[in-house]
């Protein structure tokens, strides 16, 4: 295999879990952990110049290079925040320092399959790589081996375990559907030849597929009914892989969606697949901004934040049309950058306090100023309030629905109102009102976090005009 | 020109929001952030008269800044002139006002960031071209304004009153979201020239015009949408009520006038009833609430209610002229509403500035603990009783002319040819006669209560006069309104513009006339003069006193008060504020409050005191709010359920959604 | 010239109105003492009344304001411009365009407000009984009142008091259902305004029962004698309101001579003199209501206008 | 030759679902466990016939593995474990066996429905292939649903495996696939055995999820 950009994506975290399941020693492999996101970082950007041609497994185009420079931008802030939290975990003696090698070599591999995941030109290539970043979540959720954890994580493991299974059965559907046209062998799983002639598929075969596609992977994006294990997992294991969970994990199995979305709207006879994607998005969005108001639990709440946010999502993408593509693009990103964010400060939040239990937090933005009002701008953010991003990407999706379908975007608006009223109480108590809970400072580095909200509130004014061609050429191909 | 010192202005306001941020903690920071806006709002101001007063044509921009593909657009009018002149005289006002009151606040690092965000975001909304500059300026007014009425939040209510807030104000956002969803269609032509441009079909107008209604209405604090204001308004520090009170429900009736008068073209028959009945509602029950309150601050906010309702009257008869042809009437109708904005906007703005210097001087906001602060505040006493002559609409101040002007509009709804209106205008004229003479009552009653009569507590007996600042801007809003009131005519020719540019008339040029009286339609049918009636009332008082003292007597002795032969002992036997609301209480308030009185009296031989209790209900809160907010609570509840079941019943909800799905797959056709 | 004739007669008219009023009242008591066979006070002794007070010292309570001071000369005045813009013996006067009858109810308001204040002004409970009753019954008096200015508005075109009162004596105006019912609404809320019987008694001070003469308990002296004066102006006004707009026979017109003033005064006289008659006989023959009766009379006279406003706004004949 | 190729492919795919229904029917665990190592036989010759037919000799592979690693060394394992336990005499079930094989009845149907409505350009073999496929599924996620015990609910999920194997293993000349999902499935089954029952046992002395449930983070 030549090395070039698209490989590095791949061969840096592989080598770094690698190396980090041998060292020891946290802080350096906290410093590894951080140069090895760096460097896939870099590797990532530097694909905006120079794209390798597709190959038969790997790919990079212009839908898959956002999420490759998302997830590796969040995963590298991530191991930023990670270096100055885990520090604490030990500290704090939640974590031992063999399970501090293992975390951090799980970090990198998973890492590696979300990039696997995102460059796969092959349905079955992408399948597997899902199927690890599974499997590494799972094993990083229940870490802290209390019962919760262990609990969150079997919980994860057997839904996931079912998702993933839906979703090979509907892969294996697929590929069923492309025998006729392409003949046996490898060419029936590759993108690139798939989308080229997927008109010609047995269309009721893609119906099927679709379904099991959109079960099986929407289990992994978090759409309700089928998000049981996402509140737990992200409550339960450390931070920054809560922050993982809902910046990048969801929006790969998203982006898997996607893809075989593309492939059936090029099919003219099979059904549309947005009137189903916009079912599930408004019954996720509904009922996470239900499911919002009676929670407790810190890192639980915003779970549920994004699986309202994933709803969002999914719909804006289910409508459909150069606009609500382009917005669904844009909340992604913003969701990936705002929710990391949040859970940054959450992270900070729950070790300064020694809990994640809501009513035991108060008057944040009194005892710790810098932390209190980064969580209130995440969550001004999240809410969909501007001047930050997510309220041009929820301005977009709604005012291109509304006009097609009224009542789709009452209902809509209805779960976002729901979910701001839902988090503004919850704000309310943590970061407002008398001072509760220990009211120790946090030495913890905020670079992180407000590099995130930095650019959540830029991209809400201004966007730079490459940045949106680039978004406005993804849109159109997404049809 | 003027678009681009309004813009740099702006952005000088963010600017010093930034600044804020970095020093808010200094102590010279609200003098800095104080001034800064002042200034700031001084040019603001002076460019919008500048353009107002030229009649300029409309001058556009467009910044690459926003929705990539659009820009975002700026353009000022002659009607955003107008409210951009009333916004940032509000500012100007206030932050004359702040540079004084600023220096008693505990918490100046959660005041002085969001003050100019909260500037910046009024001013932009005015300028706003297109969709999405405008719902973000909205939105972002309101977020800050949020941030400042969370500025005490170690105070329960004040909290709650945010939340509150934050939840209406989101929701009118997203109700106008929905309106320009419309009105910009499935493409996304968000700018307001692509949506003049459009003809949309009847029906969808008139889900806009409800829309509009809904979401504008929320801010204005349109009855039943009111909740958030008594709320938050009072929450704020002083000044800050004071600009959301008297400024940025302006800003809201901006939003309205904008979308329904301009962006929706012809109005059809109709439009005018929902606004006519929602603002006659408003305005009785704004001023009916103000009456059973007892809170300095929340009698002027729920007196704002009642303000924006007579708003809304004279806008929604503006709308039916302008539907059945009578642009005429519909350039009085408009003229009569955008003044009384204007006018709004000082005698609020000097109320909740009294209501500061009250709260300084003694720490409280409840009437029933003040009184006699005439005698210790009598600057601020004379510049309150302004305000409340010029809020209870009586001659010669600012608030008489514009409701005047209402009903000589109302006058001339006869004329309407649609039998709906024929019932309704009447009945809405009867309302805000109602309204006005309560309106009059309820300030009789905080003005008298608070200021007059003896202290009833320490604090009031402590009370001190405020600084200068604070007195100096509540003299020039008083001013203000007195100039309005005696030379109403120079304003409404000032407005001629505006009206022309949304109704396509005007109201006759009023300049030439003699005297400088103002008349609507024709002298024989009625004007009023300002001037001659102040300069007569002035006259023969003097006269009066003149002649008096000259022929009779001038002589005065001090005595302890009569009181019909009672000895007085202690403040406490004073009439309060409750007991002085109590029989409009009974009129009314069995009715509007399902208010009950319940009075213990000791057994005869008990020395024990007897009590009585006043309950009053919330009819709005309970009928529509309470509910609203069990049923989510309760659906809450019954969801919350599904987060604590066992893997299996989880298993079951997928595999019930495969099985669904595939039963749709094997059902499609 | 012209201009010098107008000045006479409005002059003329604010001081025949300042001289009348004492007469008017002093007229009606002595009415009402006569309907009940007493002898009553002379008719000049509202006069004696005011002069006697104005000579006064004022005795003013310890905790009173500047507001309280002011509020008199305040409250004269402004009934008394209000009452010098209501035509009497002849329309269109020189300054009747600087406020039409919009505008003179809210003077009255105006008065009303000051009053209302200085009552709660010395922090006494019988003030704080007086303003706060004086609200309420305003509170339903003055939208009753304007809903009357409405329909009669409508019926002339006009809220001129001078174009209202020529509109109603020229051939246009036959008998019509909304003017009956305003007419009665009309004296409804006169009486109320006026505090009269049934409303409030003007000759008590029977503690629970007062509302007007509570609220000016603490007057004494010239101040006290500027607010009787002001009361009667108040009579007045509403006596000539009524008049005007409901019997404005023989009143002068613009272009009219001496002679026709003339008969414009005396007819103007007359029409007092009946008002007086019919005021004091109304009030002999009824009994003062509960205060909290109050509300029901003038949300009648309140229905009635609206009716009455209503039947205009529906149809033209009415 | 081609109608008894068809038919063979038919009656071992038949067979598995009839496989399945057994062990709907199983109310004890040490007979799910067997009912679930003939499963894999069926399993594995299914797929040994498939390999016979496309003549693909990798499929033997999976054969094999299917073989030896689900229809014996699962089985044995799991075995032991559940006598160690001591729960091997002990089943229940949620909902009765008879309406659990009513249910499934219904899945089938539905799982025909489904698939038959393929356009009938398709191959009929992999067509009828596919159905029956689907029908082990959606029978293994139901078992999954309706047993209460973390013993039977694996052996749901892995039957649930065995239908996408047919399913792959069906679908002709489908690269690499077949390899990678049967070696998932065994990772699976181990990283559930070795780790989460291990510790699940560890901790909660019981494998029933019911105890597991007792600690779902968030109190009420």
């Amino acid at each position: 295999m030549i090395f070039n950009a698209v490989t590095a994506v791949l061969i840096i975290p592989i080598t770094a879990a690698a190396l980090l399941a041998m060292l020891p020693g946290y802080r350096i492999g906290a410093r590894l952990n951080v140069l090895a996101t760096l460097l896939t970082l870099l590797a990532a950007l530097s694909l905006f110049y120079d794209r390798p041609q597709p190959g038969p497994y790997l790919l990079v185009d212009d839908l898959n290079v956002v999420f490759i420079v998302l997830t590796t931008f969040v995963g590298f802030t991530t191991s930023v925040f990670s270096a100055s939290y885990i520090g604490h975990e030990l500290e704090s003696g939640r974590l031992k320092p063999s399970f501090l090698r293992f975390y951090h070599a799980m970090y990198q591999v998973l890492m590696f399959a979300m990039n696997l995941a995102l460059v796969a030109n092959n349905i079955g290539v992408m399948w597997v790589a899902i199927e690890i970043a599974t499997l590494t979540t799972v094993l990083m959720v229940g870490i802290y081996r209390t019962h919760e954890a262990l609990e969150a994580a079997w919980k994860y493991f057997i839904l996931g375990s079912v998702g993933i299974a839906l979703a090979l059965f509907g892969t294996i559907l697929v590929y069923m559907a492309a025998l006729p046209v392409f003949g046996e062998g490898l060419d029936a799983m590759v993108w690139t030849v798939l989308i080229t002639r997927a008109a010609a598929f047995d269309p009721a075969l893609l119906n099927v597929a679709f379904v099991f596609l959109l079960l099986g992977y929407g289990t992994k994006v978090g759409l309700a009914p089928l998000h049981a294990w996402l509140p737990d997992a992200h409550a339960e294991g450390p931070t920054p892989i809560s922050a993982v969970l809902s910046g990048l994990l969801l929006n790969v199995a998203l982006y898997a969606l996607l893809r075989f979305k593309m492939l059936l709207a090029v099919n003219p006879v099979a059904i549309a697949p947005g009137s189903l994607m916009v079912t599930m998005g408004l019954i996720s969005v509904v009922f996470a901004s239900f499911m919002l108001f009676r929670r407790r639990d810190i890192k639980r709440m915003f779970a549920y934040s994004s699986i309202e946010h994933m709803g969002i999502i999914v719909f804006a993408f289910g409508m459909g049309g150069p606009l609500a593509n382009f917005a669904g693009l844009l909340h992604m990103t913003m969701h990936s950058l705002t929710k990391s964010a949040i859970f940054f400060a959450v992270g900070h939040i729950a070790q300064v306090k020694g809990t994640q239990r809501i009513a035991d937090m108060g008057g944040l933005t009194e005892t710790n100023p810098v932390l209190g009002w980064g969580l209130v701008l995440g969550v001004v953010a999240i809410a969909g309030l501007p001047p930050l991003g997510i309220f041009m990407s929820e301005f977009l999706v709604v005012t291109s629905t509304f006009a097609r379908e009224p009542l789709l975007a009452i209902i809509l608006v209805f779960g976002i109102l729901l979910a701001l009223a839902a988090l503004f109480l919850r704000l309310n108590t943590i970061c407002f009102g008398e001072p509760r809970g220990p009211v120790a400072k946090s030495d913890a580095s905020y670079v992180p976090m407000f590099a995130h909200l930095a650019l959540v509130f830029m991209a809400g004014i201004y966007m730079p005009p490459a940045l949106v061609a680039w978004f406005q050429n993804v849109a159109k191909l997404l049809g | 020109m003027t678009l681009i010192i309004a813009l740099n202005c702006i952005a000088g306001l963010l600017a010093v929001t930034v600044l804020a941020v970095v020093i808010g903690r200094a102590s010279v920071a609200a003098q800095i952030v104080y001034g800064a806006s002042l200034i700031g709002s001084l040019i603001l101001l002076f460019a919008a008269i500048g353009h107002l007063l030229g009649a300029a044509d409309p001058v556009s921009m467009t910044l690459p800044l926003g929705l990539p593909w659009l820009g975002t657009h700026f353009r000022i009018d002659t009607l955003s002139s107008f409210f951009l002149a009333v916004v940032d005289l509000g500012i100007a006002a206030a932050s004359l006002y702040a540079l004084g009151y600023g220096r008693h606040e505990q918490a100046p690092q959660r005041v002085l960031p969001f003050y100019p965000a909260f500037l910046a975001g009024m001013n932009l909304v005015v300028l706003a071209d297109d969709a999405f500059t405008f719902l973000i300026s909205w939105e972002f007014m309101s977020l800050s304004s949020w941030a400042l009425v969370m500025a005490h939040h170690r105070v329960r209510e004040n909290v709650h009153a945010g939340y509150v807030y934050l939840i209406m104000a989101s929701f009118g956002t997203l109700t106008l979201l929905l309106a320009f969803g419309l009105l910009a269609g499935p493409d996304g032509d968000y700018t307001f020239a692509a949506i003049r441009a459009a003809h949309p079909s009847a029906g969808l107008v008139a889900l806009v015009l409800i829309l509009a209604l809904i979401g504008a209405g929320s801010k204005a604090g349109l009855v039943p949408l009111h909740i958030w204001l008594p709320l938050a308004h009072p929450a704020a520090p002083s000044h800050v009520s004071a600009l959301m009170s008297g400024v940025m429900t302006k800003v809201a009736v901006y939003g309205f006038v904008r979308i329904v008068f301009d962006l929706l073209g012809e109005p059809a028959w109709w439009w005018g009833i929902p606004v006519l009945t929602i603002g006659a509602a408003s305005a009785v029950m704004g001023v009916l609430y103000a009456l059973m309150e007892r809170d300095l601050k929340r009698i002027f906010a729920y007196s704002t209610i009642e303000n924006v309702g007579l708003i809304f009257v004279a806008l929604g008869l503006a709308l039916s002229f302008k539907a059945h042809g009578m642009p005429l009437a519909a350039a009085l109708a408009l003229t009569a509403g955008l003044l009384h904005v204007f006018n709004h906007s000082l005698f609020k703005s000097l109320l909740f500035f009294g209501a500061g210097a009250v709260l300084t001087a003694t720490g409280e906001r409840n009437i029933e603990r003040l009184g006699g602060l005439i005698h210790r505040m009598p600057q601020t006493a004379f510049v309150m009783l302004i305000g409340c002559i010029a809020v209870s609409a009586l001659p010669p101040f600012n608030g008489f002319v514009s409701e005047w002007l209402i009903f000589q509009a109302i006058l001339l709804s006869p004329q309407l040819p649609s039998w709906g209106l024929k019932f309704l205008v009447p009945a809405v004229g009867a309302l805000l006669a109602l309204s006005a003479a309560l309106a009059a009552a309820c300030f009789v009653r905080a003005f008298g209560i608070a200021f007059l009569g003896r202290p009833r507590t320490p604090a009031a007996e402590q009370a001190r006069e405020v600084d200068r600042f604070s007195l100096a801007a509540m003299f020039a809003c008083a001013a203000f309104c007195l100039i309005v009131g005696v030379l109403p005519g120079l304003f409404i020719d000032t407005l001629a513009p505006v009206v022309r540019s949304l109704v396509g008339a005007r109201m006759p040029v009023q300049i030439g006339v003699e005297w400088l009286s103002i008349v609507p339609v024709a002298e024989s049918r009625s004007s009023y003069n300002g001037l001659l009636v102040f300069f007569f009332i002035f006259m023969s008082g003097s006269l009066a006193a003149f002649a008096i003292h000259r022929l009779a007597s001038d002589k005065l002795r001090r005595a302890p008060a009569w009181d019909c032969g009672y000895p007085d002992a202690s403040p406490a036997t004073q009439y309060t504020a409750s007991s002085f609301a109590q029989p409009i209480r009974r009129v009314f308030g069995t009715l509007v409050f399902r208010a009950r009185e319940q009075v213990v009296m000791p057994k005869p031989g008990d020395p024990g005191p007897a009590r009585m209790s006043v309950e009053l209900r919330d009819l709005i809160w309970d009928m529509l709010y309470t509910p609203i907010a069990g049923a989510v609570m309760l659906t809450a509840e019954r969801l919350n359920g599904l987060q604590f079941l066992s893997i299996r019943q989880y298993l079951s909800l997928v595999f019930a959604a495969l099985v669904i799905l595939l039963l749709v797959i094997a059902s499609w056709p | 010239m012209a201009v010098i004739v107008d000045v006479a007669i409005q002059g003329a008219q604010m001081l025949l109105v300042l001289l009348l009023s004492p007469l008017l009242t002093g007229f009606v008591r002595k009415i009402k003492a006569r309907l009940v066979r007493r002898q009553g006070p002379p008719l000049l002794q509202p006069y004696r009344d005011l002069i006697r007070l104005m000579r006064k010292d004022v005795v003013l309570a310890q905790s009173a304001s500047w507001l309280f001071r002011v509020v008199p000369y305040l409250v004269f005045a402004t009934t008394w411009v209000a009452l010098s813009l209501v035509p009497t013996f002849r329309t269109g006067l020189l300054f009747s365009w600087s406020a039409d009858l919009i505008a003179i109810i809210a003077l009255l308001g105006s008065a009303r407000f000051f009053l209302a204040l200085a009552g709660l002004d010395v922090g006494t409970s019988f003030g704080g009984i007086g303003s706060s009753r004086e609200v309420m019954i305003a509170s339903l008096a003055e939208p009753a009142m304007l809903m009357i200015v409405f329909m009669l508005a409508l019926i002339a075109g006009s809220t001129q008091l001078s174009t209202m009162s020529a509109f109603m004596n020229s051939s246009e105006v036959g008998l019509r259902v909304s003017l009956g019912l305003g007419l009665i609404a009309l004296i409804m809320v006169a009486i109320a305004e006026n505090a009269r019987i049934p409303v409030d008694n003007p000759a008590t001070h029977l503690e629970l029962t007062m509302v007007h003469e509570a609220m000016i308990l603490e007057y004494s002296g010239r101040h006290l004698a500027l607010i009787e004066l002001s009361a009667s102006l108040k009579l007045l006004l509403y006596v000539s309101l009524i008049a005007c707009l409901f019997a404005p026979w023989g009143m002068g017109t613009t272009e009219a001579g001496p002679q026709a003033l003339a008969i414009g005064a005396l007819t103007y006289i007359g029409k007092l003199a009946v008002g007086g008659f019919l005021l004091a006989m109304f009030e002999t023959a009824i009994a003062k209501m509960r205060v909290f009766r109050v509300p029901e009379f003038l949300g009648a006279a309140l229905m009635l206008a609206l009716l009455a406003t209503l039947l205009r706004f529906v149809s033209r004949s009415f | 030759m081609q109608g008894l190729v068809f038919d063979i492919a038919h009656m071992l795919a038949g067979s598995l679902v009839l496989v399945s229904f057994m062990q709907l029917y199983q109310d004890r665990l040490s007979a799910l466990l067997n009912m679930f190592a003939l499963h894999a036989l069926v399993l594995a010759l299914s797929v040994a016939w498939q390999a016979y037919v496309q003549a693909a000799p990798h499929l033997y592979i999976t054969a094999l593995i299917a073989l030896v690693f689900k229809a014996i060394v699962i089985p044995v394992v799991l075995h032991r474990i559940i006598v160690r336990l001591g729960i091997h005499r002990e089943i229940e079930n949620v909902v009765g066996v008879g309406l659990t094989m009513l249910a499934g009845i219904g899945l089938v149907a539905l799982a025909m429905v489904v698939m038959l409505r393929v356009t009938p350009g398709a191959d009929p073999l992999a067509r009828e292939d596919l159905a029956f496929a689907l029908s082990v599924v959606l029978i293994g996620l139901l078992m999954m649903v309706t047993r209460r015990n973390a013993v039977s609910q694996v052996i749901g999920f892995m039957s649930l495996e065995n239908g996408l194997v047919l399913a792959a293993t069906g679908a002709k000349g489908m690269p690499l696939v077949v390899e990678i999902s049967v070696a998932f499935s065994i990772l699976i089954a181990f990283i559930v055995i070795g780790i989460f029952l291990f510790r699940i046992r560890e901790r909660f002395d019981t494998v029933d999820i019911s105890a597991l449930d007792r600690f779902r983070g968030e109190r009420r």
